[in-house]
Parts: structure tokens; C-alpha cells; sequence
């Protein structure tokens, strides 16, 4: 008794996935808005608990506080306090509230105040969400979205400021979506809930109020398992995902102006990766720079490259380059900037890269 | 200014080792298919517990962790649950997972080393075995949480071990349960060891069942060995969970005759002369005195009911040793709903492992 | 059989919320310039904290967590250790770390973003401040069972708030304090709330000083406003804890009078009448008013105190300010005793790159 | 006030490191023994805390069980209860004990049962193990070893057969060591304790009892930070660490037999990496496989591959294949064979390198 069929390809404009197929709702009339970031989320928190009774919110500070970045601003006055919990303070209690509740039929979204409070979380996030259909086969299963902010740039005290996105991209039983934009947002956090399976949703705090982008809010989700191709060009492809997106956007405009093509690649997923369209791009190009924050060493931009070495040794006219953090421990505030990726080391990446033979 | 708040723990026995009474009876007591229910899932528990050993043992089954001793606890769990409630059980809790409707060969499945021992005859919705120490019980309190979402009446048991009670997990589920009023029944077989590790030496608590004042909630040590107060202290517990939405915390005394698994050796770390103190209080001399003495059993009822178990067990070993190999896909088939286009080319290969080892065997 | 085990929990508190004696004082409390010692101290303490609070309000720090209304708890912590024993502190103890020899000015050094804000004067072994809540409790318990180990005789105090005891790692130290037999005072700060979860969120028991029952070690509450009961509970503790290898767990009630942190803002999610009617409960005015009854204190002694007190403020912002930025190789230098030569290349990029944004920057 | 000096260049004849720099006894008798690797880690815990005063052992069952693989065995009859600690069923209490007493001077070595239950120790050893030095600028520092048994082949519960050192490798700040075969079990967990920074040693324990090695019991520490070239070879380096060291020795043999020379290296500390060793290495043969246990996407061999993709393009004439665990859970017994790359799947990979281009 096999639940499984074969998933079908999925790009951007391929067929519906496993979350696109999720009805979506389309008598009521849609409010278009203009969001932040964080408000698309806090919208799509909106949206999937009005449509689906099944989704329940909890965390630290979610409720009436509104999250501490407001994302789930709201959610308890217009849902109640059943299904939009406060918790006490411990992650790992969060994270098996989350696996119990879901194994009965509820779609629990569980919010991490910081990345770098995950880890009293991971033992049941590895060890039992990941695996509860598989060690089931297929009698339970595991449908939690866990919310976390990440990443660096904001100034904020120790450990609120990593980027371990690897970690949790290793373990196979878990999705690791991460959006770059308010849109993006909105379409995959979407589709996060709607997933049958573990789904941990990692939002880059730095753009949570960057750019505001025109959002209807008509629930239509965005497809997981995809990368973005966000502009397409001939000379170099340029991969990244979460907030680094905007610096990555920023050295293409420059690069354009000096009559430099990059394709520009928004990874989104990056646990199951995309290498479809990865693949093509540097088929294409045949240079490739990939920029993350997290530390070099291990981080996902390593797998991504392994997989040229693997697959496009051939289409490969010059190294494989990764902008990334450095690997040593995130540094204080006052150094941050030292420590993360910016435009110009993309950019001098990138040059080296057009430069080489 | 100086206040006091108190706080008691009670201890309930009603057959002492003897199998003699202590205390006047539960008035459920009266109710002697129940009694006779109780010792005949007692004694199936362990015949099918030194089956799974002997399995273990002439090389057809993994390493195993006998319920030896224990059988009590798990047996008296499984019949006070409703059918509606849910188990959230841990690995010594074979005979209540029986109980509610697992076929006894998924326990020689799963320690034989195939996932299909975890699918409990499909529908059920109890959770399975739970390998790392104590997070069964957070989980347990988020199924708590979701049948009261749903509206749902259904109260969860939880169980777990005496060295479990150490692990953060058990007091964070304990405390949520008190904040949350959840329909949730803690359940400690203390069997004194934690692998080698004695209770003296996992904490200094004069009892476990005390860790409930902690969270606020109602605590209780019973004699683990006697069905009748394990019986009475669960099925209460679980009707004031349905009734008023209350946790209950509740230490079950027993001791480990076994050896931690089949891998371990406890004759290594644990003195005989404590083994052999220990053996005058198991659970089913004991029960089987009692029901004789109140004229409710006899030699010829015993006989006939080893044939019974015996049947089940033979039932049981066939349907496990004659279990198909499940196919090769099924390692990446169950990880998620869907196949992952990404792992479409690793499906493929492992088709493709799984044709040459078998051909490989094959020419053996 | 029927047995009963008893447990209690005091609430201790001499002052009231009017400075008026609501029990006969201990008999330390002839120690007058002790008594001027901790007021000194709170006082010492909110200033600073005002001036902490004003420079992250004026940009020139990064988020802070004040410790408004929660001085006596830190105060007397700090003033109740000795020397030779052991700090480990969490976010709200600055005051007790000042005392314990850290230079006022490495508060606002690491809430302004530079880990030399946790050096405590080179050569304490306090362990540093700790985020991620509840961490410290466990290491706290290993640097005990070190100095037990080591044959010394210094005790291990170490503090929390409310919501930490919530999260596992509070239950597993003081279940291990009492197994081993730590000399280890445990301080909950309990001020009612985690950011934005009140108390009745985080716990149904009646007192979070019962935990300790869980552990089967000394629990007891005290009035933390009441710095007469803070430190008389924590000086006997720790004593015990010195003499007789003894843990105990002291839960101190307080209030947070200010927003959880600067990036806080409590008004979304707190009644302003709960907060004034603690305002009238907050230690140093009922301090100042009992050491004005005692004839101990007067509006010039204020007035000469606040001098000094801002003095001290004056030099840690002098000092703040005027930190010379640290080498960009810092980042990278103190992750190992020795650099490891995979390491060595990035360090050479750290110091490129931090060139050419020093450049960028003069450009400007 | 910097408290570091430039590392020496760590090679496996080259100088001293910070871990062998250590003074080992020299003046008692030392005596040889045929070991097996558990063995020979229990030799080598004898060794050590016979002479350091400040080295500590803790976990569940080290003290009088003497460990469930019997690594402990002995050490509380030899050196005393207070040294050798039975510690209650809690990992992350084993970890935060671990860090305390290591920032007061003493040097615990510490057992988590089975790798499978390491996730509740990851938030002391990512947020404090890794961090303590860093954060008080070298006042304070963390000398801990954590030993677990890791990876597949024994016919194991859930939980017990798992390969997750990615999530280790990727932590800045926290070394990861890894041991194949007895001699190198003793002289890098000597070198792991002698480390003064904290190291993660995990022990491959389906060698546990394998093949025996004669061991001179003399406290002589091997480097870490540093590959150890097995076998030189010209036509291809298979890269590899653990206990599938065994079966890629295997085929080099095979291989040798056909006239195909292979270099093997065993990668030994897998954080931080020397890719020096392997770079030169690549340099000479041109081609590549590595082989890992844990899953693909994600691992250890992940990285490697990508610096090769980055520094060494123009020296590869094939592309560098990954021969590893699967991208799903780690099955049960039954199908644990199926799952773990094995003597054919190395073999069929080299060969599809070597028949490349
Ligand atoms: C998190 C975790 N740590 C360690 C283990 C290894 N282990 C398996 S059973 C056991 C002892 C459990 O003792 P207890 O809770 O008393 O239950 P019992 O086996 O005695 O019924 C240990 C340490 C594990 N399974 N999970
Ligand atoms: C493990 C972890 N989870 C979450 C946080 C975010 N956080 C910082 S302080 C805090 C509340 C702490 O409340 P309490 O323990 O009562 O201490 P208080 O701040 O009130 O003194 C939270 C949730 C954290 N720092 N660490
Ligand atoms: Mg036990
Ligand atoms: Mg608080």
C-alpha cells in the first residue's frame, strides 16, 4: 500500500504540486494590498485560518502580543484563543505540541521566536516530524509549518542573528522554504501550509520591512520544490534565497549597466533543491556565484555547487564561487557588517568569476 | 510575614505481595470478566514477551526490550483507555497496544526491523513506539491539545520510564498540561532502572509521582505490581481527564526483571540477591493468588488459557515470518506524500541497488 | 496499604510593600553598613539603568533589557556571594555582576553589540550573560560539580525568570542538583512575565519555589521587593550550600516595571492599573523609607549618593564611548586557542574586506 | 590582547599542533597491545586520565556498565565515582554540565549514548560549547570532548544507525573528528582531549570490533585538522572517513589488482576541513569520488566536492561523484543494507569517473 505517486516536475510554470492542488478560494471578492514582508505573512496566517478550521497558530508572544515582529498580529482576536496559542517558554514543547497536534488531523503552525533558539527544537523536528509517515507508513502524518526569523542585519543581540538554514536542509523528511520578497511570502507560506508534510518556513527578518510589494489576497499559492528564476540572463547565473536576494538584484542592475547579463536565481526551497533549473542556467551561462549568510563551510551553497561538479563539470568555463559568511561564530552587532555578505563582495565574486580563463 | 502552602502524595496498594488485601476493594471490583480480562492479557503479555526474547535470541528478531515484570501497568493502560482515547505509548507498552487492537506480530515486525510494525493495523490513530527518551510526551500533550480543539471527548495516555522523568521533556509536558487543562494521563512504569543506572541515582526525589506539584497538577504513586490499584488509579485518572479536562500524574512501581534489552547484561551493574527480592513481587503470582482466593480461577482455567496465548503467539510468529519483503521503493515512498522531483533520480537508483543485491544473493 | 508523603513551601517577607516590619528582622540586620550597602547598590543600579535605556533611546545602543523594580533581587545576590564563588548570571543581572567586579561600563559594551562586553575584567570566572533562556542552568550545575570536584569551596548561584522555568533544562539541573548534591543556589526572578505571557500562562503551580519539590531539594518564596528577604534567604542558602553541600531553589516575586526590552512595548498586552498598582510595591522606595524609619538614611545622604552614582555612569559612558574599535581579526581569532590553517585564507579575506569598507567609509 | 598564534600548516609529517604540542609521559614503560577501536578508545581514556587530574567522564551508564559499547569500561573502578559519573537520562544536561565544567578547568569527556540522541545536547554545544571562548575574548574557554557512536551496519533500533555529522561540521567553532581504525581511535581522541577547544569525536561503530591493531600504549597523539593519506595513488582519489574506510580500502585493492591505482584518503577531522591534503591530491590524479554514509544532500561530501568545483576545475577531468546515504530516513534493519553505500556503489562510481572524458 504505496500513498505515493510520481510528483510531477515543478516549475514555475509547470503543473499544480502538491500545495498548488490544495483548493484555493475564489467566491469571495480578493482585497488587494500593498505588504511588507511580514505582512504578507501575517495576511496568509489571515487568509489559511478563515479557510481552513484545521489550522492553529501557537508560540511565544503569538497571541496577544501579535508575534515580536507582528507577524501574527491580530490572529487571536479574529480566531480565539483555541487555536491561537501562547505557550510557555520551550521551544521543544513547541515543537512536539506541534508534532502531536498535527498527527490528528490539525495543521498546527508553530513559530520559533528566533533561528537561534531552534535547536531544543530539533530533536523532535528531526527525529519525529520528519519521520512520522515514513515510520507509520503512511497511517499518520506530520502537516506543521515552522516559522522562524533568521539571518543577520538588524542590529539584534547574540544569537538572533544566524543563519543555520543547513542544519535543517540535511535532514530528509523536512522542506526548508525560505521567501525573498512580500509576494513570495505570501504564495509560499501558503503553500507551506497546505503541505501534507513538515514544512519549515524561514523568513529573512532583514527585508521583513523592506520594499512593500501590491498583494491580492486571493490565497493562491506559490509552488514549493522551485526555484525562481527572478531575471534571466546570458553571462553568469547568480544564485541565492532570502534577504540577500536584494544585494544579488542590486550587483545584477549595476552589472547590467556594464553590459553584463546575469541570471538571477531565487533558490526558495532549498531542501528539496531545484537543480533542474539550476542546471540549466549554468548549461547556459557556464558561470555560476552562489551567496548566502550562513558560514561557508557546509552551508547549502556547498551542495549546489557539488551538484555542478557533479552534473555540469562540461558547461563549466570557470570555479565555482560562493559569497558567504566567514566560519567563525555570527559576531556582535558592532561587526556584523564585517561578517556578512554585501554587494561588493558579490560583486568581486562575480568579476573573478567573468575574469577567469 | 511567613506563609505555608502544603502539598501531599499518596500511595495506593491494595494487594499487597502476598496477593492479600490491604485496603477494602474498589467497588469496580465486583465486576470479575473485567478481573479475569486483567490476568489473562497479564499472562498473554508475557508468554508473548519471552516469545519475542526467544526470536531475539536464535537470530530472527533485533535487539528487544522486555516488558518482563511490568506487565501490570501496560495491560492495565490498555483496558482502562476508551476506544476513542489515544495511546501515546513507549516501548515497553506492547501488551496495551495490543490491547487496543495491534496484531502481536507488528511487535515482532518492528524489532525485527521492519517499519510496517508501526502502522497498528492501519486506522488507528495512537502514536507508535517512541525510541528517543521522553518525547513522547510533549507529543502526547499535543494530541491532548488537538482532541480538545476538535471538541473531541477522548482523553491521551502517556507513558514512560523512571529515567524518562529526567529528560526536560516530561516537565515541560507536565507544566503545559497544568497551564492548558489538558485531557492527559501521565503514566511512570518505574521500574527502579534506567538501563544501569538505579533510581538513587536519576534523582533525589523521595518519589516520582511528587514531580506533578511542579506542574500544579494531581499526583500519585501506586504499586505497580498490584493490577488492582494500577487499574483503579489509571481508569479514575482517565474519567477525571474526561470529565473536568484534568492531568493526572501517576508513578507506577515496578521493578525490571530483565535485562534492559536483549543487549544488555544486567547481572553486570545489578546485584542478584535485588533480583531475587524483587521476584516475590511480580505482578501475576501475585494476581493469579488473589483471583484464587476469591474463587475466581483455577489450574484448569490456567491450563486452557496458556493454550489460548499460545495460540496467539504461533498465530502471531507465522504472520511475521511469513511477512513478503516490502518492495525496495518503500524506504523513500512514505518520506513524504509526494515524490520530490529532486529525489526521483535516487528512487531510480535504489530500484536499481535493490535489483543488484538481490541478483547478487541470488547467485549465492 | 495507604501511605502519604508531605511537602511545604514558606513565603518569606519582613517589609511590606510600606517599608513597615511584618516580622522580627534577622539578626544580620544589625549590620548597618550593609544595609546602606544594598540600597547604595539599587540605587547605583536603576541609574544605570536609566542611562542604559537612554542610549539605546538615542542610538548609541543596541537593544536592552532593563532591570526596572527588579534591583533588590540582583543586588542582593550579588552583595550575598563571596568572592571565590561563582556567578552565573542571566540578562537582568548586571547589578550583581558590578558587584561581583565587572566594570559598569561592559553592560552598555555588549548591549552595544561587542563581545568585549562579556570579558568581566579579564579574569573572572563568572560565566557571562546568557540568551538563549533557561541554558544556563545546566552549566551552572557543571561549574559546581567542577569545584566540588576540584576540592574547593565556592557555591554556584544562578539565576532565571519565570518563563525559564518552563523550558527542560531548569528541571534537569535542579534534578541533578539534588542527586549529586551541588552546592548550587538556584534564583528565579519571577516578575510575573515572559515579554508578553503572564505567569497563569506559564505555570498552573501555585509557586514556582515548589519546582523544587520535583527535585527533591529546598524550595522556598520570598517577597523579591523586600531586600531584607532576598538577602536573608539568599546569604542562608548559600550558606547551606557551602556547609553542607546543599542545593536550594529561592523564588524571588517581583515585577517588571519597565517593557520586557527596549524593542518591547508592554502597553500592547499589560494593563496599565496592574503595572501602577506594582509601582507601589517596588523595592527602593520601601527600602528608603525603612532606612529612614531605622534613622539610617536622610535627603542629603540621597543627594551625596546620586553624585557618586552618576559619576560611576559618567566614567562606564566615558569609557563606552571611547572604546577603540576592535581589530577586524577578533571575529575570527577567539574561536579557537589556535587558528586552524582552513581558517587561515578567510582570515585573510576578514581583513581585505574590512579594509575596504574602512575605505568606503572615509570616502564618505 | 589576542591569545592566538598563527597555526602551523597541519600535515601528516608536518609540526606539532595545538593538540600534540600537549606533553605525553615518556618516562613509564609503555605497553603494546592488540586492540580493537572500542578498545583502543578505552585505552586511550585509561591513558589520559591517568595523566590529567582534570579529565572528567560523563553519561548514561559510562560508570559501572562501562559504557553500552563497553568504550568506559573500567574507568570508574580505576579512577573513582567523582571522575566517572553516571549522569541522569538528559543529553542537553549532559552537554550544559559539560560546558560548565569545562569553563572552570577541568576537561570532561562526555558519551551520548548513540548519535541518534545528540539533538537535545545541540543547544549547548552550538550556543555555548562552541561560542564560550568567543564570547568572553578568551577568558573563559571550553574544553570539552563529546564522543558518540554514529552510523549504520549493526542491525539497530530506529534512532541508533543515523550519520549526521553535516550538522556538526557546519558549526564554526566546534571540531569534528573521526576516527577508522584502532590506531588512529587512540591517537586522535588523545589529540580530541588535548585540544583546548571543544571537539566532537565520533566513533564508527560498526568498526567497533573490527579488525585489530597492534597499539603502543604510550599517549602519542596523531593530528588533528589533518587527512591521512592511506594509500598514494595516481589515477583517482577516493575520498572518504569512518567506517567506510573498510570498504573503499576494499576496492582499492580490487582496483589495484586491474592495474588501477587509487589514493585513499581518510578525511580524519572533518571540521575544519585540510583540504590542502586533498586539493594536492586532485591536483596529481585528476579525479574524484568521495564516500559517506550519511545522506547526500547536504553532507560532508558536499563541501569537499564544492572546493573542488571552486579551486581546482581546471585539474579535474571528471566530474567529482558523491557516493552516499540516500536523501530519505535511515530504514530499519531490514533495509539498512539498501541504504548504506557499500563496496559495489564505490566500485561502480569509480569506474564511472575513470571511464569519463
Ligand atoms: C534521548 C535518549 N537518550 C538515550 C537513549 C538510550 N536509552 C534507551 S532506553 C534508556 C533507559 C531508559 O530508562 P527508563 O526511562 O527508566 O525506561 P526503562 O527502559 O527502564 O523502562 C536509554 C538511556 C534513548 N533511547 N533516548
Ligand atoms: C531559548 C529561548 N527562547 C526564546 C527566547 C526569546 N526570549 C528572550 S527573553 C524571553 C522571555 C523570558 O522571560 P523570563 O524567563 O520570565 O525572564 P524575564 O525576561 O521576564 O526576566 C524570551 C521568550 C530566548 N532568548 N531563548
Ligand atoms: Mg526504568
Ligand atoms: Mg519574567
Amino acid at each position: 500500500m504505496s500513498a505515493n505517486l510520481p510528483a510531477s516536475s515543478q516549475t514555475v510554470t509547470g503543473p499544480a504540486t502538491a500545495s498548488t492542488r490544495a483548493s484555493t478560494d475564489t467566491t469571495t471578492e480578493a482585497e488587494t494590498k500593498d505588504c511588507v514582508l511580514v505582512e504578507a505573512i501575517n495576511m496568509a496566517l489571515h487568509y489559511e485560518m478563515a479557510h481552513d478550521p484545521t489550522v492553529v497558530v501557537l508560540g511565544e508572544d503569538v497571541a496577544s502580543n501579535g508575534g515580536v515582529f507582528r507577524a501574527t498580529l491580530d490572529l487571536q482576536q479574529a480566531f480565539g484563543a483555541e487555536r491561537v496559542r501562547d505557550t510557555p517558554l520551550a521551544e521543544g514543547l513547541i515543537a512536539g505540541l506541534s508534532v502531536g497536534m498535527a498527527t490528528q488531523g490539525l495543521k498546527p503552525i508553530a513559530e520559533i521566536q528566533f533561528m537561534g533558539f531552534m535547536f531544543a527544537a530539533l530533536e523532535q523536528l528531526i527525529c519525529h516530524a520528519a519521520r512520522m509517515r515514513n515510520r507509520t507508513r503512511g497511517r499518520l502524518t506530520c502537516p506543521l509549518v515552522v516559522r522562524m526569523p533568521f539571518g543577520g542585519g538588524i542590529h539584534a543581540p547574540e544569537h538572533h542573528s544566524e543563519s543555520t538554514e543547513a542544519l535543517l536542509a540535511h535532514i530528509p523528511g523536512l522542506r526548508v522554504v525560505i521567501p525573498s520578497s512580500a509576494t513570495r511570502a505570501y504564495g509560499l507560506l501558503l503553500a507551506a501550509i497546505r503541505e501534507p508534510d513538515p514544512v519549515i518556513f524561514l523568513e529573512p527578518k532583514r527585508i521583513y520591512r523592506a520594499q512593500a510589494q501590491r498583494i491580492c489576497n486571493d490565497g493562491q499559492a506559490l509552488p514549493l520544490d522551485t526555484c525562481f528564476t527572478l531575471r534571466e540572463g546570458e553571462d553568469l547565473s547568480l544564485i541565492s534565497w532570502g534577504a540577500l536576494i536584494s544585494e544579488c538584484t542590486q550587483v545584477a542592475d549595476q552589472l547590467h549597466e556594464q553590459g553584463i547579463s546575469v541570471e538571477l536565481i531565487d533558490v526558495a526551497t532549498v531542501s528539496p533543491l531545484d537543480m533542474t533549473t539550476i542546471l540549466q542556467s549554468v548549461a547556459k551561462t557556464g558561470r555560476c556565484v552562489i551567496a548566502h549568510e550562513a558560514p561557508k563551510s557546509g552551508g547549502i551553497g556547498g551542495e549546489i555547487a557539488a551538484q555542478l561538479a557533479e552534473h555540469a563539470l562540461l558547461d563549466l568555463k570557470a570555479p565555482v564561487l560562493r559569497v558567504a559568511g566567514y566560519d567563525t561564530v555570527m559576531p556582535y552587532a558592532k561587526k556584523e557588517a564585517l561578517y556578512l555578505p554585501g554587494v561588493e563582495d558579490i560583486h568581486s565574486a562575480i568579476q573573478e568569476v567573468l575574469a577567469f580563463g | 510575614m511567613r506563609g505555608r502552602q502544603q502539598f501531599s502524595i499518596h500511595f495506593l496498594q491494595y494487594l499487597n505481595a502476598q496477593g492479600k488485601l490491604d485496603l477494602p476493594l474498589p467497588e469496580w471490583i465486583t465486576d470479575t470478566p473485567l478481573l479475569l480480562t486483567i490476568y489473562e492479557n497479564m499472562v498473554q503479555a508475557r508468554l508473548l514477551d519471552q516469545k519475542a526474547v526467544a526470536l531475539q535470541r536464535t537470530g530472527q528478531m533485533g535487539t528487544y526490550p522486555s516488558t518482563l515484570g511490568q506487565e501490570a501497568i501496560s495491560v492495565c493502560t490498555g483496558l482502562a483507555m476508551a476506544k476513542h482515547d489515544v495511546l501515546v505509548p513507549y516501548y515497553r507498552d506492547a501488551p496495551a497496544q495490543i490491547i487496543r487492537g495491534m496484531s502481536p506480530a507488528e511487535v515482532f515486525i518492528y524489532w525485527g526491523g521492519d517499519e510496517r510494525g508501526g502502522n497498528l493495523n492501519r486506522t488507528s490513530r495512537d502514536l507508535p513506539i517512541c525510541v528517543p527518551i521522553a518525547t513522547q510526551l510533549t507529543q502526547a500533550a499535543g494530541v491532548a491539545t488537538a482532541l480538545k480543539i476538535k471538541g473531541e471527548e477522548g482523553v491521551v495516555v502517556v507513558s514512560c520510564g523512571d529515567g524518562a522523568t529526567s529528560k526536560g521533556d516530561f516537565m515541560e509536558a507536565m507544566n503545559l498540561a497544568g497551564v492548558w487543562d489538558l485531557p492527559i494521563v501521565f503514566i511512570i512504569n518505574n521500574n527502579r532502572w534506567a538501563i544501569s543506572v538505579p533510581l538513587a541515582q536519576q534523582t533525589r526525589a523521595a518519589t516520582l509521582a511528587q514531580k506533578a506539584i511542579a506542574a500544579g497538577i494531581e499526583g500519585l504513586q501506586v504499586d505497580g505490581n498490584d493490577p488492582i490499584a494500577v487499574y483503579d488509579a489509571i481508569s479514575k485518572a482517565i474519567q477525571r481527564a474526561r470529565e473536568n479536562q484534568q492531568p493526572a500524574l501517576i508513578e507506577a512501581l515496578s521493578y525490571r526483571l530483565c535485562d534492559h534489552t536483549t543487549a544488555d547484561d544486567a547481572s553486570r551493574y545489578r546485584d542478584a540477591d535485588e533480583l531475587k527480592a524483587h521476584w516475590q513481587e511480580e505482578p501475576l503470582l501475585r494476581f493469579q493468588q488473589f483471583l484464587h482466593q476469591q474463587g475466581l480461577w483455577d489450574a484448569e482455567r490456567e491450563k486452557a488459557l496458556q493454550q489460548r496465548c499460545q495460540q496467539v503467539i504461533d498465530t502471531a510468529v507465522a504472520e511475521y515470518l511469513a511477512l513478503e519483503t516490502e518492495p525496495p521503493g518503500a524506504i523513500i515512498d512514505y518520506l513524504h506524500a509526494f515524490l520530490p522531483h529532486a529525489l526521483e533520480t535516487q528512487r531510480a537508483e535504489i530500484m536499481l541497488k535493490s535489483h543488484a543485491i538481490n541478483s547478487r544473493e541470488d547467485q549465492k
